[in-house]
């Protein structure tokens, strides 16, 4: 049968990645993709402990849900991106800095 | 407990309760009239305030030396925790409503004639009575916490009236500076309340006091003398005082010398038997430092209202040296002289300051109507301001035949029966004071009222209208000994006769004679000053060239011994002594600004160094965001895991 | 359990989740009309009739104790009740603000179906008992958030909620990779159970911690407190103001709702070896600090606004923090008063930004041109300063006392930095809200034309001032329906 | 090594090189496709993990629906310049710390947990059915819910695009 370590580190390593991506990447849809990553390294987290834990099927189900939040917030999130580059004329989230301090 | 109490009979309560919203009802009344009958307010705001005054002196009498009387109110109930607001009546706070309500109503009638034509004259009954409801508050209520409530609602309408006018900027920072001092000291204030409640589960100050003195008492009556140091402008948060003389004379009649900065020192009498011996000691070096520090500070300016400032933050510390000496009935004492005499001096100089205003603007004449300089020689224009001037001055300096001396006699007794090394030093620092207090006095009066008039030699100077000179005559005649007891020498009168305390016969005659020594040695100091540089008078430049003179003496000491044999020397000794007063003032003056000053600017520096150093993360950045944010995530992190 | 069980739990739940249908059809009704037609008047009515019809259900039931619904994945008791209802006379209030807005926008169909759907997020979210109930009426309330926010379609408004997505999205990955983890750990969603609750006493781990710090970092990221509150002031300064004052209270109210449940659960009711309570404590020293000393040098009022709603929360944490039922109760009703007190700042906000006052120097001389607004102003500001007469001062008294109750029964360093730090950030708060009275009443100012609020907002604003002096001098009346409030997951 | 196991491993570099690809390349495009790469082999993933139907959404979804969302997205944020679809990289050392800093604690305490329970546990049976039921019974109010957020964010989506004349 399967082992669980490296499956643990594929989560680990993907979310260390997106968070890689969304603190690096110059473009707000990048910064999207890594959020994609993020939410997917919790997915296979879920699926894996749902093997560890085979009397319910709570962990699967959750899965499922995140994927459903990833579609909306993508959907929201691409909807704002393309506003502020009406105004900004500009995807690069460092650039829109107007409001501070 | 309880029992021990009489509970209030319909008559008391209703005399007590009037006593109490007279005032309220006042500010409403000026809140809600329209501007276009604001001089509807300067009738109805005095009548109110004499209804109070006749309601507090009816409750005085029929109250007087009976038991004391606990009016129960609750207030709100938390789970089983009862929050009361209950009012205690007992002869200190019978006698503190009615100097409070007479004062008030007096510094109202005043107000008629001094702030006629303001035109903000509404809002300033209005605050007029609502701080004298909320001082009646703080004089009545029983709970801390009530307490508390009025202590913060006194301040509030002190900020608001010393910034009464708005169209100075001057006034505008005095305001802000008395209100955040005093902010400081109510740190002290709240910390007292949660030990106390934490302790004992109660804020009613008849349950409180009691009991053995222990370690969270020491604290928590430190927490509350440290309220009591913002309020009362002691060392180190007094300097909020002389600015707020910025606002109208009257209020600082009324708030500044008899009864706002008084109610630290009232509430310090009032719960007197919760202090341990650790923080009584505390109350006598803060008392004594704030009264040197206020004595010779008094003796450098130039301003009117900034000497009596200094010289009522003085006083306090003299009060609170009576209370620290274990004599809070001596402080009491003084609290009441005290009163009269500075509100009748406040009320003096705001005459003066007010004629003089009117004579300017008849003769077009422009220099600073508050300058001492100025003045001089008015005894014969304003005649009636000059003899109440000189009555109640005469009774701060502490001159026998006058209330000061006696409830200065009642101070110096409390600290002359104290035993000890330590008490032996405050007890020559409150001579050194007294001392002080003389030459600042007689210097007021001579620069204002004798010597040569300087520039207010051709003004036509008036005497000030009736409504005027009424309260500043009442306020006078309160300053003689009579109001404490029937003999000029014994301060045990008809006020001070549950003490059974004496005053020692070589006390009485020592301090007399001090008093009257150097009353004696102010005329000649300042006689001889004026004289000196009469030259210089011409150049406005009075002071510096008196310097010169007598740093000139005090360089060449042998020159001097030897060419001034005769009674010279004496004069070049009181001189020199002078000499050292007025610089040790300076020094003081220069601590007040750069080290007290200095240290509120450095919190501010601090606070806002700390805020633009946390902001420094928000650049907008949303990047950077998310990376502090994770950063901070990852520090809590490693510090919880090690 | 077989089919005709589940079914009848279903009916049987539905049966208690009166309030939440009624604003779902809310919501569908407010879609429909936006499809049709545009008439406010309409769309304002089928709004304020389903929140208010929504709190009358609230308070009928009142009375109930707990009801577990849906197999134990929500449980309604008195405490979630209670902020359902603050949450919902947030939201009414937010509407009757937004009649008084000229921006047109503010008025329509689905702006009102946005707000509609995060209170009931927010209902949601306070009944939860289970991790994927908690994520997902979060994601409701986040995703509806970052829409409001960008409603007013100006630059600084889609700048604000960019930053508000990008910002959120990142915290609720976060948090859902820490709910993972605490799933892998105790193996199941509820987290009621005792399975769960065994599961964290028994798994001796460090990943413990990493999991509810987490995880943690979602909820403060929802209440706004630091070190996740940096997109507030971005997002404050750029919202129109009905929305802002909706945002700094509704959310805030339902994140510290689910909040409290987790900090007690994860700290399995006191018995982790991991000091929760610390942690709380240091957070709520950190949101003080960076919200009162960040506000010092703001001068945009909307953006001192937003820091000094993370110093509320700060606030609101230290009542958290006391660890005790009374801290909970008084943390209720410090809520409470900063729904009423928050209110009247910004409802004269909105006044006076209308007249393009937003910065505190604008305020010169508005006290006496703008007499009623200024007036309101300051109770409002007098009330968050925390000084008497407001309740205010009563509520933080509350929370600081509880504070020190709990500092004598547990004896913990913390919490007295805690009340320490409390305490001092008071009187820090004092400099920059009183700087706005200061400016309108103390000074002379360029010429604004004499004004006053339109009727709804003096109604509005009157009922407000009344409630936060009020309670100031009868504080009983709310505390005794609060302390009916019991707290039980 | 079983050829289960192979595959399984096989599957997890390809996430893994390709989530790093997305770091990597400078293309927006090419980010894009790596992240469709990933994301199936995710799915294959969760195949071998027996959670079929979670598969087949994340294939449905992601795939056909968000990695095609989000390539719509780039052309739309690009066309008007026509610049090309470079993406530079800032905050790089933070960036890298930070990852770091996360990946060796979860990939530390998270292996410790893996050590605990040795060897994933059989599932008996895996029905798609029994998954419907148990959506539409335990699961029916985030179910619920979860249609309404789908229809506030389709809403919220429409409403923010929607261009008013200012």
């Amino acid at each position: 049968m399967i082992e669980a370590l490296p499956l643990h580190i594929l989560s680990a390593f993907l979310f260390a990645t997106g968070l890689a991506i969304v603190i690096i990447k110059r473009n707000a849809i990048v910064v999207l993709m890594g959020i994609e990553l993020m939410l997917n390294a919790s997915n296979v987290n879920l699926i894996v402990f749902n093997r560890m834990h085979p009397s319910t099927f709570d962990g699967q189900m959750f899965a499922l849900f995140v994927i459903i939040v990833a579609v909306c917030e993508t959907a929201v999130g691409l909807a704002i991106i393309l506003r502020v580059y009406r105004f900004y004329k500009t995807s690069v989230p460092d650039h829109i800095q107007e409001l501070k301090g | 407990m309880e029992d021990s109490f009489q509970h209030a009979h319909g008559f008391l309560q209703t005399v007590v309760l009037l006593t109490l919203f007279l005032p309220l009802i006042s500010f409403a009344l000026s809140i809600i009239i329209s501007y276009r009958y604001a001089w509807i307010v300067s009738i109805s705001a005095p009548l109110f305030l004499l209804a109070s005054a006749v309601c507090a002196t009816i409750a005085l009498f029929s109250q007087w030396n009976a038991p004391d009387v606990l009016m129960k109110f609750n207030w709100f109930t938390l789970g089983k925790d009862v929050f009361s607001a209950d009012l205690l009546i007992s002869n200190l706070v019978l006698l503190m409503l009615f100097v409070v309500a007479l004062i008030s109503f007096l510094v109202h009638l005043y107000s008629v004639g001094y702030m006629a034509g303001d035109k903000n004259i509404k809002r300033y009954f209005a605050m007029l009575g609502f701080f004298t409801f909320s001082m009646q508050g703080i004089v009545l209520s029983d709970s801390l916490l009530v307490l508390f409530v009025f202590w913060e609602l006194v301040g509030f309408s002190s900020y608001l009236l010393i910034g009464h006018y708005s169209e100075s900027i001057n006034a505008g920072r005095a305001s802000k500076k008395a209100f955040i001092l005093n902010r400081i000291g109510d740190i002290g204030f709240l910390v007292c309340l949660m030990l106390v409640w934490s302790n004992q589960h109660s804020f009613n100050i008849i349950e409180i006091v009691g009991g053995e003195p222990s370690e969270w008492k020491t604290y928590a009556s430190l927490c509350l003398f440290f309220g009591v140091v913002g309020k009362s402008a002691q060392f180190p948060l007094f300097t909020w005082l002389p600015d707020a003389m910025e606002g109208p004379t009257p209020v600082s009649a009324l708030m500044h010398a008899a009864t706002m900065v008084a109610a630290g020192v009232y509430l310090v009498i009032k719960v007197f038997p919760f202090f341990t011996p650790v923080t009584l000691e505390v109350i006598t070096i803060i008392g004594l430092v704030t009264a040197l520090i206020g004595g010779f500070s008094a003796l450098a300016q130039f301003d009117i209202k900034k000497i009596l400032a200094y010289s009522t933050i003085s006083q306090l510390g003299l009060m609170l040296i009576g209370a620290g000496a274990s004599m809070p009935e001596a402080a009491l004492l003084h609290l009441l002289t005290h009163a009269f005499f500075k509100a009748c001096l406040f009320l003096g100089a705001g005459a003066v300051i007010h004629s003089l205003h009117q004579a300017q603007r008849q003769a077009h004449a422009h220099f600073d109507a508050q300058d001492i300089r100025c003045m001089g020689g008015l005894s014969k224009k304003l005649r009636w301001t000059f003899a109440t001037f000189v009555v109640s001055g005469a009774s701060l300096a502490g001159i026998p035949f006058f209330s000061g001396f006696l409830s200065k006699e009642a101070l110096l007794t409390s600290v002359w029966m104290q035993q000890g090394y330590f008490s032996a030093i405050v007890f020559l620092g409150f001579a050194i004071v007294s001392v002080l207090t003389v030459l600042y006095t007689y210097r007021l009066v001579y620069f204002v009222f004798l010597g040569e008039s300087r520039m207010v030699k051709e003004l036509p100077v008036t005497e000030i209208p009736l409504i005027m000179r009424i309260p500043l005559t009442i306020l006078a005649v309160g300053s003689f000994w009579f109001v404490v007891s029937w003999s000029p020498f014994d301060f045990s009168g008809w006020l001070f006769e549950y003490s059974k305390t004496r005053a020692p016969i070589e006390l009485t005659i020592g301090s007399s004679v001090i008093i009257l020594v150097t009353l004696f040695f102010s005329t000649k100091i300042y006689r001889s000053g004026v004289a000196h540089t009469s030259d210089v008078l011409r150049n406005g430049f009075y002071v510096d060239s008196f310097y010169n003179k007598v740093s000139l003496y005090a360089l060449t000491p042998i020159y001097r011994a030897t060419l001034f044999l005769d009674r010279k020397v004496i004069d070049g000794g009181i001189h020199f002594s002078v000499y050292a007063q007025v610089t040790f003032a300076h020094v003081v003056a220069w601590v007040d600004r750069q080290i007290v000053d200095g240290l509120v600017h450095l919190v501010a520096g601090v606070a806002s160094g700390i805020g633009s150093l946390i902001r420094s993360f928000q650049g907008g950045k949303i990047q950077h965001y998310v990376y502090w944010a994770v950063f901070a995530i990852i520090i809590f992190l490693i510090c919880v895991l090690k | 359990m077989n089919l005709q069980e589940a079914l009848h739990i279903i009916e049987k739940s539905l049966s208690y989740l009166y309030p939440e249908l009624i604003l779902t059809g809310g919501i569908l009704v407010l879609i429909t009309i936006s499809l049709f037609k545009r008439i406010s008047s309409i769309v304002f009515s089928v709004v304020s009739i389903s929140i208010c019809l929504a709190t009358i259900s609230l308070l009928v039931e009142e009375g109930l104790l707990r009801a577990s619904l849906f197999s134990g994945i929500i449980v309604k008791e008195s405490f979630s009740t209670y902020l359902k209802i603050l949450a919902n006379i947030g939201s009414l209030v937010t509407c009757v603000m937004t009649l008084s807005s000229n921006n047109q926008r503010m008025k329509s169909a689905e702006f009102y179906a946005l707000l509609l759907t995060i209170v009931l997020g927010g209902h949601f979210l306070v009944m939860s008992n289970n991790l994927l109930m908690v994520f997902i009426s979060m994601e409701i309330i986040s995703i509806s958030s970052y829409v409001l926010a960008g409603h007013a379609n100006t630059k600084e408004a889609s700048e604000g909620s960019l930053k508000y997505f990008l910002f959120g999205s990142v915290a609720s990955a976060i948090m859902l990779y820490g709910f993972s983890l605490l799933y892998g750990v105790t193996g199941t969603l509820d987290f009621a159970t005792e399975g769960f609750v065994k599961g964290i006493t028994e798994y001796n781990s460090p990943i413990l911690l990493i999991a509810g710090f987490m995880a943690l970092a979602g909820f403060l990221f929802k209440v706004g407190a630091a070190p996740m509150h940096p997109w507030a002031p971005d997002v404050y300064q750029g919202a129109s103001v009905p929305v802002v004052a909706f945002l700094s209270v509704v959310p805030k109210l339902a994140g510290i709702g689910i909040l409290i449940k987790f900090i007690l659960v994860i700290s399995a009711y006191g018995q982790s070896k991991y000091d929760w309570q610390a942690i709380i404590s240091v957070v709520a020293i950190l949101t003080l600090t960076v919200g009162n000393f960040s506000a010092l040098a703001q001068r945009n009022l909307k953006r001192m606004m937003a820091y000094s709603s993370i110093a509320q929360t700060g606030f609101l944490l230290v009542g958290i923090a006391a660890y005790l039922p009374e801290g909970i109760q008084f943390m209720l009703f410090y809520a409470t008063v900063y729904v009423a007190m928050n209110f009247i700042v910004f409802i004269s906000l909105q006044f006076f930004e209308q007249r393009n006052i937003w910065n505190t120097e604008h305020f010169a001389g508005t006290g006496r041109l703008l007499l009623w607004p200024s007036i309101s102003m300051l109770i409002g500001l007098i009330a968050l300063t925390g000084l008497p007469p407001t309740a205010g001062f009563t509520g933080k008294l509350f929370i600081f006392s509880s504070l020190w109750e709990a500092y004598h029964l547990s004896e913990k360093n913390i919490l007295l930095w805690l009340f320490v730090f409390g305490l001092l950030n008071t009187v820090v708060s004092l400099f920059y809200y009183l700087k706005i009275p200061y400016y309108a009443f103390l000074k002379e100012g360029q010429s604004v034309e004499k004004g006053n609020f339109n009727l709804w907002e003096n109604l509005l604003s009157l009922i407000l001032v009344l409630v936060v002096l009020g309670l100031f001098f009868a504080p009983g009346l709310l505390m005794c329906w609060i302390n009916s409030v019991n707290f039980v997951l | 090594m079983s050829s289960y196991s192979i595959i399984l491993y096989g599957f997890i570099l390809i996430a893994l090189i390709s989530a790093i690809g997305i770091l990597a390349v400078n293309n927006v495009f090419k980010a894009a496709l790596f992240l469709l790469t990933c994301l199936l082999s995710l799915a294959a993933i969760y195949v071998l993990c027996l959670a079929e139907f979670v598969a087949v959404t994340q294939i449905l979804v992601y795939a056909g629906g968000v990695v095609v969302v989000i390539i719509f997205g780039i052309m739309l944020t690009t066309k008007l310049t026509g610049k090309p679809l470079e993406v530079k990289n800032g905050n790089l050392f933070p960036g890298l710390l930070a990852a770091l800093a996360f990946a060796s604690m979860l990939v530390k305490y998270q292996s410790m947990m893996a050590t605990s329970t040795a060897e994933l546990s059989t599932m008996s049976e895996n029905l798609v059915s029994k998954t419907g039921v148990e959506l539409m019974t335990n699961y029916v109010l985030p179910f619920e819910l979860a249609g309404l957020l789908l229809l506030m964010a389709l809403i919220g989506a429409a409403v923010t695009t929607r261009s008013t004349p200012e």
